[in-house]
């Protein structure tokens, strides 16, 4: 479904943060994607959201060139991608329920199906009770599950999370990381970006590692090993 | 976010209002900018199309009233610069009056009566009493004046008739109106043309402020727009955002900026009518001229729409 | 040094955030504070830096009565705390040295000692390369080393830290509690607010834990037992 | 962040400038208002302050040159309307003169020359010709005057001179020019109000807005004076981040002000001395005057950097 080859990035006359990215995801695949601070894991998510394009290489998402869409074409292949930013980027003036409404309403769906789909979810990530708070009420674990959310809502077929639960205790991560597991089963792919070891260990996928703006795919059953003596522990 | 919410009790409380924008354009100082720009160009408009329309009203008024209507004058005194005798007069204008109705150019030749006179003259001089101090004969030497209408109004038919009535009266005096009518005409165009070259000014130089004043929100809100690109709206999803907000405060501007003009023409127009009532033809507002005022709020809210949209839409195509 | 006493909070007319919080940080302790999310860490954070008053009991800072201070005095106080806020609040607009800079500024300390504490300091969290450039053009992680870095280089009194490692991989973690426990060592006070089990298991330290509200403190040794299993796995 | 770094090369390097304000008041759009703010109200101030001087020097002139000078005015004709000859002018006027001195209240009285009067006169009359072309006597009866410099102007000599001319010639007339004075004191008086009335009135504007700007720009700011705030900066910190700012855009507006007015000023003094030379006294700027040129913008600057700080310490107050 995606495929980078010999991708390269670099930001204005900056050094290459990536280089020579090659990989492919099939589709309902669900990756992990890891590395060192500034390694370029936000930098790849950007080129798999079309936030930013390539400086060199070529990218094939959903059977299409990337670099060749029209406007039109670009915004309708956005609308099957949900991202989790790792700064949230959350509307500040809009509450909970709109934050999260806000895919849905520009996908055109109707409002009485927006209003039940958008309350369940905030009920499911605990914060049923805070459907109107603005984001700035809210505490940094509580904007995480609405950024979260708001992802998830549109039921994407490409779920980009980036660091989705640095700011959230074990309990609820856990909780989190199974709703995408679930919306993997349905079809979805999936690549977290994240720097926890442990959730990684625990859930079984494969791992994409940025090192020195370079790429490497390692398997999932590398990290099994582990994940059997870390399962004794909790 | 808000550090000091106790402060607040509202804010603190964060329930937002009613989801109406998704970009918060509604908030923020370059609001009222937009509706002061908009009354002023819709006050301005109105001001400038609605002297326009009156000065062309005016121009046909005394086109109408004028055009092919040549007049003769018959001085009441003879060369010498004594006053003729009734009977002179009479003789003399009657004899005028048959030979102009001859002229194939001449459609009718009126003698004009002392009630047209009258009226004619009552705006200079008190009439009335001029001739009832004296009995019969007016202070004044009022000339006679014989009013044509005019099948052709051609410089042959004027060279023509000036012959034949030197013959009769050599003081007597074709006048054909057309110096000072083409004078007021020509001042009435000028103006009209001042107007027009106004009005497209303040509608090049509105549209241009709105055109800026709105890539001005877009870079404030600019976060907020890349973000909506991202999760997959269209350049019309964001646009018509710009534009409904355009179009509401656009609305109010036009709003005020009516009550505005209407206020200073009524106000004009009342101040006017107690001084010089001769000054001017007396001007009566059609349903066209009130149309004016329904019509240039609406085509300016409209422009302003248009604008943005153009420039929205054109900032936008430079994004990713 | 920092007394609570009977702490009640809430914002405006909502529930109660904190409810008797109760409790003494000696001179040059070291505390976790965890809880879930929306818990009320951060709102126990915001009560330290003087960001917001409770709503009733008592609190006694650096031995004067925190709620009785004049405004030049409030002031003075806040200097002797540096604070790691959960989103960061660097200012934009300044460069990664700037921004690292401000508080030995507002301090009035010299221009030439600035220079070099702050390229030293800067140099030692990994950002030696990126001094001059401007917040939005680094990564997540690189953000939250600057907002460290302004948070100890005035070597405060008392050091707040709301979830310090969220966007950082476990190397320069570790890295970056060293740091801290450095800073101690010269006896500042540390309060750390975490999710993260792991990093608290490896560092023995005393924790207050949040629940609904009520804060109960938890000895460092009732985590030491956990702690030896865990020290096998890395 | 800016997620669309590539196309903007320089912000993408990301390498920030020179650091010169911790808020970034250098940036955004109140810097322009706030520009042409002070502009105009330093040149409003020029205008109205310059104005209340040259007033004040005119109505001194006037005071100066006329007060305590009386002048009687001898008719050249009789009672009956005839003209009186050189002989009966020559008497009546020495008579006249003699018995003026005598008075107390009179220091000298002087008998104006025919140089004195063509002088005089000139502005209304062409004086020169009038005398050629008839030999000595002028075309109008140019009456004798006699100035008097007075030590004393109560009611009570003017009285008494009045009852002692009107002996000699009942035509003969005192004019004590204290009507017209009076007047032209009054209207130069009521100017100046209204000068220093408009000069407090852009002044309270003024600072209102200023306060008001700030006050906006520091609601824009909020979260950067909050953390100034959190990280120990005192009030007095932050409030000299917004002097400075206001100091640096009051200065640029300032200077505009002066350019312009100065501009206006020259081009109003070039364009009166081209026409009315004697409509008006003359005004030769003094020093002070110069000098009010400096001492407005200055202290205009001063009163925004004052307001700003005004404005920023009483909001700051109410900061936690
Ligand atoms: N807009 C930008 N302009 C210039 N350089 C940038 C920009 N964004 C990121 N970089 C640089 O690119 C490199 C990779 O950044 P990126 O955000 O992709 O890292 P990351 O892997 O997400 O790190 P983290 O785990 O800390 O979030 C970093 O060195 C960063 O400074
Ligand atoms: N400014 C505010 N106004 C109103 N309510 C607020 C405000 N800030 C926080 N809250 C509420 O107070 C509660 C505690 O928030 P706080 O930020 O202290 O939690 P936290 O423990 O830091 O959570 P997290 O781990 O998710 O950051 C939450 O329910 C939150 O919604
Ligand atoms: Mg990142
Ligand atoms: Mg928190």
């Amino acid at each position: 479904m995606i495929k980078f080859e010999n991708i390269g990035l670099r930001y204005g006359v900056g050094p290459e943060v990536l280089r020579d990215v090659h990989f492919t995801l099939a589709p309902g695949s669900f990756h992990f994607l890891s590395g060192p601070s500034g390694a370029g894991k936000t930098s790849l998510m950007r080129l798999l959201y079309l936030g930013i394009q390539p400086t060199r290489g070529e990218m094939q998402m959903f059977a299409q060139n990337a670099q060749q869409l029209d406007r039109h074409k670009k915004a309708f292949l956005r609308q099957k991608i949900g991202v989790v930013f790792q700064d949230f980027r959350l509307l500040q003036h809009l509450s909970a329920f709109d934050n999260v409404a806000l895919p849905l309403r520009i996908q055109g769906q109707k409002e009485k199906d927006i209003r039940k789909n958008v309350e369940e979810l905030l009920k499911w990530v605990g914060l049923g009770d805070h459907m109107n708070r603005l984001p700035h009420t809210l505490s940094g674990g509580q904007q995480q599950r609405i950024a979260i959310a708001r992802a998830v809502v549109t039921k994407p077929r490409l779920l980009l999370a980036d660091e989705p639960t640095g700011n959230l205790d074990d309990e609820i991560g856990y909780k989190l990381m199974i709703l995408f597991e679930q919306l993997n089963k349905t079809g979805t792919t999936i690549v977290i970006a994240t720097h926890n070891e442990q959730m990684m260990e625990r859930f079984r996928h494969p791992r994409l590692v940025l090192e020195d703006g370079e790429l490497s795919v390692e398997d999932a059953i590398y990290a099994t090993q582990t994940k059997k003596i870390l399962d004794g522990v909790y | 976010m808000n550090i000091f919410p106790i402060k607040r009790k509202d804010r603190a409380l964060g329930t937002s209002e009613k989801h109406t924008y998704d970009i918060p354009l509604d908030k923020g100082s370059g609001r009222l900018f937009l509706t002061i720009l908009t009354g002023l160009m819709v006050f301005l408009m109105l001001l400038s199309v609605s002297a326009a329309y009156i000065l062309t009203d005016f121009a046909q008024n005394w086109q109408t009233a004028l055009d092919g209507k040549w007049t003769v004058e018959l001085p009441v005194i003879d060369e010498d610069g004594k006053d003729l005798t009734s009977k002179q007069i009479e003789d003399k204008s009657q004899q005028l009056l048959t030979t102009l109705q001859e002229f194939h150019a001449v459609r009718t030749a009126t003698l004009l009566s002392d009630e047209d006179m009258k009226e004619l003259l009552s705006p200079w001089f008190d009439t009335d009493q001029a001739k009832n101090d004296n009995g019969e004969e007016p202070l004044l030497p009022i000339p006679v004046l014989i009013s044509l209408d005019m099948s052709e109004t051609g410089a042959k038919a004027a060279h023509d008739i000036r012959m034949e009535i030197e013959k009769i009266s050599p003081l007597a005096r074709l006048d054909q109106h057309e110096s000072w009518l083409s004078e007021l005409l020509r001042l009435t165009g000028t103006l009209r043309f001042v107007a027009v070259l106004v009005t497209i000014v303040i509608c090049s130089a509105g549209t241009l402020a709105v055109a800026g004043a709105m890539q001005s929100r877009m870079a404030e809100h600019k976060e907020s727009v890349e973000l909506l690109h991202l999760m997959g709206a269209g350049d019309q999803y964001i646009t018509r955002q710009f534009q409904r907000h355009a179009f509401i405060i656009a609305l109010q501007g036009a709003t005020i900026g009516l009550i505005i003009s209407v206020l200073f023409i009524t106000g004009l127009g009342w101040y006017l009518s107690g001084h010089d009532e001769t000054l001017l033809p007396s001007f009566t507002p059609t349903p066209l001229f009130w149309a004016i005022f329904a019509i240039v709020p609406l085509s300016i809210s409209g422009l302003c729409v248009l604008t943005t949209r153009w420039a929205v839409l054109h900032r936008l195509q430079k994004m990713l």
